[in-house]
């Protein structure tokens, strides 16, 4: 193997991002207090589940807002950006699976409560 | 740190003598100095543990037990188990030769952030001494696994709360370790060394901090939840107060699977190492080699639940989590492939190192193979918390990760020490290790195909002969540990022979740019990226000046 | 290196910030949001775990949730909301002031963020203060008094209390409290940060300590965000 | 499975020996599962070791060997074999075993399952069989599916018979299931595999397959007779509801007080004040053993549910042990 032909040898030290224009973290400040607003007025609407859906994904909008302008990673190197998301990825799966296993077998757990229900 | 601080050791010989006395060991960020004191400790953990083991295989020598009472019997298991788990297998590698090879290995002068080093070496001293605390007061029977209800009964005094913010610690400890290694390795190197110059334990070592980070907070919380649990009576895990005891289980095995990997990848890193240099040859298939170490610390992440086939888990998510465990194997196999190719036509020198290695090979088969009876729901179903996984995570826990580990001391030790250990000595302890470890656990296997429970401190009639000859092995293989860590401590006395700056006839940069030991700064002059297995600009003086570049000059 | 001065303004030679392991202040800056950024996401799955029993108990037993949610003022969780994201916008604006060199506006900015926390915090124990007289606790030590009960709307108090309520609060308290420890830690580096900041440590060529905390500042605000829906909202 | 008879279901069934007898419809399937597992990794482990000694022994420094060969540093080609056999190999494993295993978590299909109650308590077993009979070991009728439902009092346990290939974890504040077809006739026995406490080792059971469902019946029908005084119906409960493990009735110290000469004492409680062992008392003790513990002991005791009438015959066993003026 020819080490050399290897890709992006050695850490170049990268430019630091140039401070953020004052648009833009006021802009963000602005859209996350919008949002606020509409997530509080989207709550008073009755969508059943989909309320949850709903909070969340606005909720996950002003996130990513504010680690793309407030925590510069729009500007940032990408290797930051792999290492917030793959958190984020992580925190997924672990939610995913523990929710969708704890699910399967709820049923056994309402069995029992209610069989020692009476004895109280 | 300032740069002041920096240079104060320049010119001041090796990093060994610098500075002298307590104070400037105690309050060193140097990575070399941090490095000494984790082993040191380590090795301390690894005396306690094994004395508790030793104490355990003595009991079990007869069915009825007898040595101790059950309540001791089960102190002791949960003490071996967590000692050895989270003081010394888990830190073993990464931060006692980690940190010492680390910063060397890739050219820099110390990790990105020495002082959060020493906050991290600090916190896992404390959780260490944590764990010495409950043994004060009165102990810990919960197993190392601390499942609820059993650990948080009402009855339980500080033992449990004491021991949960020790593992907490200790938990904190490797997340930063991870946190150092992984901005050391991403930020620090020379200029020209390229992603696939690293030497290989450094692609082990960052695979590693990807799930000291990622996996170790999730331990952390877990820690924290049992500790409120137990106080405030929360209801997350206690069924008593609408909790479920399930739940934990995904909670500790989250974090505890991985940690198998925090274990075993940096263990990998050392033997493509040592097998390599001591089969002059370079390793076979590096980027292979590199990536396995990557797909095993992400897919390491999706398997925790094959702890957890009998638990109560639903059937499906059974199946799914059998799955992606089959899938974990492959990675390992290519490893265990690519070493053995490294080997052929190469000119093999059977120094200690090499010899714990080639010791490693049969034993991480054994426990990388074995694993595929727990991974298979058939076979996991009566095997599960029988000697068989005793046996099993024994032959990757303590064979393959210990032995490793002891490759790894007795490769670095020149480094380390400036001394030559006695190849003699370290000769008869890599075969004493290797004999006594399969004495102790291969009779576990049978004990648990023919179903024996684990944690019992009574058994069985039918199963005396395994347990004895398996408390024979354990006295084998502490005799090897006795000599090895006698053969490693002598070297350090006056009979001790010095150590050349290259005796291996390593090209990786702590051997081929560094003195033996190294000086305060690691090198006197910024390193260049080398091919760290390219070994045909070496050439051997002797076995006393060691190797040096082709070109003549010393390094 | 690269176009970043690595002198302290007004001072020639190496920046007395500069780490001896480090080649350059660019490396410097580099390595330490690298490392930082390697923190938070360590930090994301320590909260995760606390999402994770959210989400676990949510999804089994809904009922807690739309009864014991009634417990909670969404406007003061809102009032924080707003102060959170306010505290943000100062946050990185100190950045920027740190990064631009102007000294007054720096100061101002890291003071209002300090004020802006302590402000969340005052909010956050009125709530609880609020709670715990009314004997609203976690888990089994959930006792409700009369008097709060009696605040519930009445279409709720008719209906059956649901088993094992205290679940929700331990989840609320849980997660709430570790957010709370967070900002207070927060408060602590930023007060570091005002005093650092007086001695004129930061400018355009160092301003590692200055970026750093508010990116750590900034991941307390985006869990409130994520906070404020699950419980105040439901 | 449905594997031909012969020499290669002789093989995979060999394995390493050691294994118990097969006594479970299941049992041979599993055995099969393990037999090819276990010649896969036999042979893998083979391979591996005489490669190694093969190649230490040919290419090892010596006089003659110094500079090694040239050869390839890698091989892309090679090493796609090395994972894709292996990947092949675990995925025939994992069809293999999960097929068995689906029918080891289910009754077979168009036949009904006779159900039994488990309670795991530390650190016993309680079967409460379909007819009504409780008893402390599990019977069941050769042939016959049996689903067992299992709960625990108090921490989590684990049913273990190794005859029958199958493992469960009782689990508090839920059931869990484990299903069966008993295919040998003969007492097996029962182990606690989950840790769950000092006497861990000795929650032990027998599970006793009937020839047919006349030695069953037979079974069941011991112990019906009303003839019994309360006392020794008391005394039998005393054992079968396992409170003899930790209460000795012998006056030998345990993990409980002993319950020889009980009766009547005053006894000094855990946080001060005392007690008096009497009706009232015993029954609480009973009922919620965590409300008033003698000092000196822990609070293990799980909760033990009883009828009233053998409340009352453990209360005249109890009584009948008193010290004597």
């Amino acid at each position: 193997m020819d080490h050399h032909a290897a890709p992006p040898a050695g850490p170049p030290p990268q430019a630091a991002p140039p401070a953020l224009p004052a648009s833009v973290l006021l802009g963000t400040a602005g859209a996350l207090l919008a949002l606020t607003a509409v997530t509080v007025a989207s709550s008073r609407l009755d969508l059943g589940s989909f309320n949850v859906v709903l909070a969340l994904a606005i909720a996950g909008l002003k996130a990513s807002l504010v680690a793309m302008f407030f925590m510069h990673l729009k500007y940032e190197n990408r290797f930051q950006a792999v290492v917030f998301v793959s958190a984020l990825f992580f925190v997924a799966l672990f939610i995913g699976f523990v929710v969708f296993d704890t699910m399967q077998y709820q049923p056994e757990v309402r069995a029992a409560t209610e069989a020692a229900a009476p004895a109280r | 740190m300032s740069a002041v601080e920096h240079g104060a050791g320049a010119g001041g010989g090796s990093y060994l003598t610098s500075e002298r006395g307590l104070r400037s060991w105690l309050l060193t960020v140097d990575h070399k100095r941090i490095g000494v004191m984790y082993l040191g400790v380590i090795v301390g953990t690894l005396i306690l543990g094994g004395v508790f083991a030793l104490a355990l295989r003595l009991h079990l020598w007869n069915p009825a037990g007898g040595l101790v009472s059950n309540d001791t019997y089960n102190k002791l298991f949960t003490l071996h188990g967590a000692v050895m788990v989270f003081l010394f297998v888990i830190p073993g590698i990464p931060s006692a030769l980690g940190n010492f090879v680390l910063p060397l290995q890739v050219g820099a002068k110390d990790v990105a952030f020495p002082r959060v080093n020493l906050l991290s070496f600090y916190l896992y001293l404390a959780g260490a001494v944590l764990f010495l605390v409950t043994l004060v007061v009165g102990g810990l029977d919960t197993g190392w696994t601390l499942y609820p209800p059993y650990s948080l009964e009402g009855s339980r005094g500080l033992g449990i709360l004491i021991a949960l913010v020790g593992v907490f610690l200790a938990g904190f400890s490797s997340i930063l370790t991870g946190v150092n290694f992984i901005a050391t390795i991403h930020k620090l190197r020379p200029p020209d060394m390229g992603w696939f110059d690293l030497p290989l334990f450094l692609w082990a070592l960052y695979a590693t901090a990807i799930i000291q980070i990622l996996a170790t907070p999730v331990l952390g919380i877990t820690a924290a939840l049992g500790f409120m649990e137990r106080i405030f009576h929360l209801g997350i895990f206690m069924p008593e107060y609408g909790g479920d005891p399930v739940l934990f289980q995904h909670f500790f095995w989250f974090y505890s699977h991985p940690a198998v990997y925090i274990m075993i990848l940096p263990a990998m890193g050392i033997v493509s190492e040592v097998v390599s240099v001591f089969s002059r040859k370079p390793i076979f298939g590096y980027r292979f080699i590199a990536m396995s170490s990557l797909a095993i610390a992400v897919i390491g992440f999706l398997v925790w639940g094959h702890h957890m086939f009998v638990s109560g888990q639903s059937r499906w998510a059974n199946v799914i989590f059998s799955f992606l465990t089959m899938l974990v194997a492959i990675p390992s196999a290519i490893k265990v492939f690519n070493w053995l190719a490294t080997m052929y036509k190469g000119v093999i020198i059977l120094k200690t190192p090499m010899l714990y290695v080639l010791s490693f090979f049969a034993i991480f088969g054994v426990g990388g193979l074995t694993g595929l009876f727990l991974g298979a729901l058939a076979t996991d179903i009566p095997l599960h918390d029988t000697y068989f996984v005793v046996a099993h995570f024994h032959f990757v826990m303590v064979g393959a990760v210990m032995i490793a580990f002891l490759a790894g001391v007795h490769y670095w030790w020149p480094k380390m020490t400036g001394r030559m250990y006695d190849e003699r000595l370290g000769t008869i302890s890599a075969v004493l290790v290797f004999l006594g470890f399969n004495l102790t656990f291969i009779p576990q296997f049978l004990s648990g195909i023919g179903g024996m429970p684990r944690r019992y401190a009574t058994y069985a009639a039918e199963f005396t002969t395994q347990n004895r000859v398996s408390t024979v092995g354990a006295f084998v293989l502490t005799a090897g540990l006795v000599i090895a860590l006698y053969g490693l401590l002598a070297s350090l006395g006056r009979s001790g022979r010095r150590a050349p700056a290259n005796p291996w006839g390593a090209a990786s940069l702590e051997w081929s740019a560094a003195a033996s030991p190294p000086s305060h700064h690691n090198f006197d002059t910024p390193p260049r990226g080398v091919r760290p297995y390219d070994f045909s600009v070496l050439r051997k003086v002797s076995e006393e000046a060691g190797w040096v570049n082709a070109g003549g000059e010393a390094p | 290196m690269n176009g970043t001065a690595t002198t302290r303004p007004g001072s020639a030679g190496p920046s007395p910030f500069l780490a001896g392991h480090f080649r350059s202040m660019g490396e410097q800056l580099d390595t330490s949001k690298l490392g930082l950024w390697l923190f938070l996401a360590s930090e994301l799955l320590f909260f995760g775990g606390l999402f994770v029993a959210y989400a676990v108990y949510r999804a089994n037993h809904p009922e807690l949730f739309h009864y014991a949610h009634h417990f909670l003022d969404w406007r003061m969780g809102g009032l924080n909301t707003l102060v959170l994201i306010g505290s943000s916008l100062t946050a990185a604006w100190a950045v920027r002031s740190a990064q631009l060199g102007r000294q007054g506006e720096l100061r101002l900015m890291l003071l209002a963020t300090l004020l802006l926390a302590s402000l969340f915090l005052v909010v956050k124990y009125f709530e609880y203060a609020h709670k715990l007289h009314h004997g609203v606790f976690w888990g089994a030590a959930y006792h409700p008094s009369e008097e709060i009960l009696a605040s519930l709307p009445a279409a709720l108090r008719a209906a059956p209390v649901p088993a094992h309520l205290g679940t929700f609060f331990s989840i609320y308290f849980l997660m709430t409290g570790l957010h709370g420890i967070h900002v207070l830690v927060g408060m602590g580096l930023y007060l570091w940060l005002i005093r650092r900041a007086g001695r004129g440590h930061f400018g355009p060529g160092y301003y590692v300590p200055v970026d750093a905390v508010a990116l750590y500042w900034h991941l307390v605000d985006m869990i409130w965000i994520f906070l404020f829906p699950l419980f105040y909202l439901i | 499975m449905t594997l031909a008879p012969g020499p290669l279901q002789a093989l995979l069934l060999a394995g390493p020996g050691y294994m118990p007898e097969r006594a479970s419809s299941v049992a041979a399937g599993v055995d099969h599962v393990f037999g090819f597992i276990f010649w896969v990794s036999a042979v893998s482990l083979a391979l591996i070791v005489a490669v190694t000694l093969v190649f230490v022994f040919r290419y090892r420094a010596r006089a003659s060997r110094q500079v090694p060969e040239a050869s390839p540093d890698h091989s892309t080609r090679l090493e796609l074999t090395w994972s894709g056999i292996p990947l092949l190999l675990v995925m025939v494993m994992f069809a293999l075993s999960t097929k068995v295993y689906l029918e080891m978590t289910s009754t077979p299909p168009g036949q009904a399952a006779t159900q039994v109650k488990v309670t795991a308590r530390k650190w016993s077993w309680w079967f409460d069989h379909a007819d009504g009979k409780g008893a402390k070991s599990l019977h069941v009728v050769l042939g016959k599916p049996v689903e067992l439902v299992l709960g625990s009092v108090d921490v989590v346990h684990s049913l273990y018979v190794p005859q029958f290939r199958l493992k469960q974890d009782a689990v508090p504040g839920r059931y869990t299931r484990m299903f069966f077809t008993p295919v040998m006739a003969g007492t097996f026995p029962i182990l606690c595999t989950e840790y769950c406490g000092t006497n861990h080792s000795q929650m032990l059971a027998d599970v006793v397959v009937h020839e047919d469902q006349a030695s069953y019946d037979a079974w069941a029908a011991e112990g019906r007779s009303p003839a019994l005084s309360l006392v020794d119906q008391g005394r039998k409960l005393f054992d079968e509801k396992g409170c003899s493990a930790c209460h000795s009735e012998d006056g030998s110290a345990g993990i409980g007080p002993t319950v020889k000469g009980l009766w009547g004492k005053s006894e000094k409680l855990v946080g001060g004040g005392t007690a008096t062992v009497d009706e009232n008392y015993v029954r609480e003790s009973i009922v919620a053993p965590a409300r008033r513990i003698v000092a000196g002991y822990d609070d293990l005791m799980p909760p033990i549910p009883l009828e009233e009438r053998d409340m009352l015959a453990v209360i005249a066993y109890l009584q009948s042990l008193k010290e004597k003026p």
